[in-house]
């Protein structure tokens, strides 16, 4: 338990340094690698979660989240880099 | 061997997983705020998605012995190891594409991959 | 307390810190890109807090819709309207006064709710102990919560998946995702 | 035909892991739940060697553990940039040259690159990748072969 608890606190370390990131910016790509990284670290909170609270249930959420979390951000760069979310090529190549 | 060794030795396994990931966590998250560019912080957040992640699942899966627990972790681990290379190769090349450049540039060969002008069109 | 439960209430502050702090930054930020992103951590964030008071399937909910398809369709919005935010034009007293008095009145009415998780509630008395004892015997299905809503409230559920997946067509229509035309206005939109 | 069942194997045994039940009336609603989803794979012709990656050689599995190693070295030294007091980087974008005959073994390769901390892949053109370097021990063009000749093994054909 004492081992949980000290992982989820260095959990929550890692969530603010990310934060400051996420604020600070200052480009966009910036914020997208922060937003991609908190995600990361709340899959692995919520696992960390369930263990502490002892109900193992919650690492279905933790995986759904491992999943959401990269179509999302693949979604944003997506936007990005082609200015639409719709379009699938922008130089001829497959996507 | 009994079950006490063998518990104990699970937990003195997940402690040392615990431990090493925790460490490459804070140090990733560290680096993600201390390096200059965002070039330099694709490689922290490297360190947090690969080394940081999944040591961390590990210890969790020494922690829940063999179970269907242990088989979840398995498999956000597999799902976090697929997927972070391509969103990391996604920032990378969106950054790319916009025209941003790393700071204090040492050697550039993208001309030799790419001809300079097929991606003017998208800058911002 | 136990040092388990020590735990979740520190995690809880620290979650609720979070998440006051990522609100700020959303209503300080002009760049409405940024702003969606901070609202996919502020999902996350809040999702997180429904996991520590045991409501897994609210959870479930925000992080595929609030993390998942909003940051999606915000972007597709943005994509049609305008990436910085304008300043506001009138100031922000009276907004703040209303809010303010929305969530004291808010506030006051959570006094006489009972305490979180107390045992001695009607709902933990007589609905639950109910639905625990039949479910298994009428429905078979393994999951209690599940069962309420494919099953007990199988109506109620229907009308909801019509209201959303109406709604879903909508905002599809709206964001113009049919192949056709989005060809045409992208030929155009590329001079 | 492999692949299909190939996939329908590979739904079910995730379905059961992730569920956990084993009551006949559930089993069938996986079993027909999974079958759904290959007959739509099928209709979608998404049933290629991308979706079933079955020409694979069962060297990736050692081929993971080795990259698992790798990664874990390029971690400690990509930290210790972190850590050193001036923070030596000498960012660099580098061409790596790639020999893999089929895609699967360029995605294998380029997302390896990836994933090893301290190498980033930029940009894919055939026959070529453009990765970006944090450091000259990370831009190592002799790493970036090895790596590449580990991959052909596994791939097959």
């Amino acid at each position: 338990m004492a081992m949980l608890l000290a992982i989820t606190a260095a959990l929550f370390v890692a969530v603010l340094l990310v934060l400051i990131r996420l604020f600070a910016g200052p480009t966009l790509y910036d914020r997208v690698l922060a937003v991609n990284t908190f995600g990361t670290l709340t899959v692995l909170l919520l696992s960390a979660l369930g263990f502490v609270t002892e109900r193992p249930d919650f690492l279905d959420i933790a995986m759904l989240y491992a999943l959401i979390n990269f179509v999302s951000t693949i979604a944003i760069l997506k936007f990005f880099r082609y200015r639409a979310l719709g379009r699938a090529t922008a130089s001829g190549e497959d996507v | 061997m009994d079950p006490v060794t063998i518990e104990l030795l699970l937990n003195i396994a997940s402690g040392i997983a615990f431990t090493v990931g925790g460490v490459f966590l804070l140090i990733g998250a560290f680096g993600l705020v201390r390096l200059p560019d965002v070039w330099s912080r694709l490689h922290a957040a490297g360190v947090v998605d690969t080394v940081g992640a999944e040591l961390i699942l590990v210890g969790m899966m020494f922690q829940a012995g063999f179970s269907q627990t242990t088989l979840k972790l398995a498999l956000i681990g597999l799902f976090l190891f697929v997927t972070s290379p391509t969103a990391t190769h996604a920032v990378a090349n969106a950054a790319f594409v916009a025209g941003i450049r790393p700071v204090r540039l040492r050697r550039n060969e993208s001309g030799e991959v790419i001809g300079e002008s097929s991606h003017k069109e998208f800058q911002p | 307390m136990s040092p388990g439960l020590v735990g979740i209430a520190i995690i809880d502050i620290l979650l609720f810190t979070f998440l006051v702090v990522t609100a700020i930054a959303i209503l300080r930020l002009r760049n409405l890109f940024g702003v969606v992103m901070l609202a996919g951590v502020f999902s996350l964030l809040s999702a997180a807090l429904f996991v520590t008071l045991d409501a897994v399937d609210v959870a479930f909910t925000e992080a595929a819709v609030g993390a998942g398809i909003s940051t999606v369709l915000m972007l597709g919005t943005i994509a049609l309207t305008f990436r910085e935010e304008k300043k506001p034009s009138h100031s922000a007293l009276l907004p703040i006064l209303v809010c303010a008095v929305a969530g004291a009145a808010l506030i006051y009415g959570t006094r006489d709710m009972p305490a979180f998780g107390a045992p001695d509630t009607p709902v933990q008395t007589h609905v639950a102990p109910d639905y625990i004892a039949r479910t298994p015997v009428e429905t078979g299905v393994p999951n209690i919560v599940t069962a309420v809503l494919a099953s007990y409230r199988g109506y109620d559920t229907l009308g909801e998946t019509a209201v959303i997946f109406t709604a879903a067509i909508a905002v599809l229509l709206l964001l113009g995702a049919s192949g056709k035309r989005r060809e045409s206005k992208d030929s155009e939109g590329k001079e | 035909m492999t692949k299909a069942v190939g996939l329908l194997i590979a739904l079910f045994a995730l379905w059961l892991g992730l569920s956990g039940y084993f009551k006949p009336f559930l089993l069938t609603l996986g079993v027909l739940s999974c079958l759904f989803t290959v007959y739509l794979a099928r209709r979608m012709n998404l049933l290629d060697d991308e979706a079933v990656p079955l020409q694979l050689r069962p060297g990736l599995l050692l081929y993971w553990s080795w990259l698992g190693g790798e990664v874990f070295k390029s971690a400690w030294a990509v930290s210790k940039v972190i850590l050193a007091r001036e923070m030596p980087i000498s960012q660099q974008l580098i061409a790596v040259p790639c020999s893999q005959k089929t895609e699967m073994g360029h995605v294998i390769f380029a997302n390896s690159i990836t994933l090893t901390p301290g190498t980033v892949t930029v940009e894919t053109v055939p026959g070529k990748f453009l990765v970006h370097a944090l450091t000259d021990e990370a831009a190592n063009l002799e790493g970036f072969a090895d790596m590449g000749r580990r991959v052909t093994e596994v791939e097959a054909r």
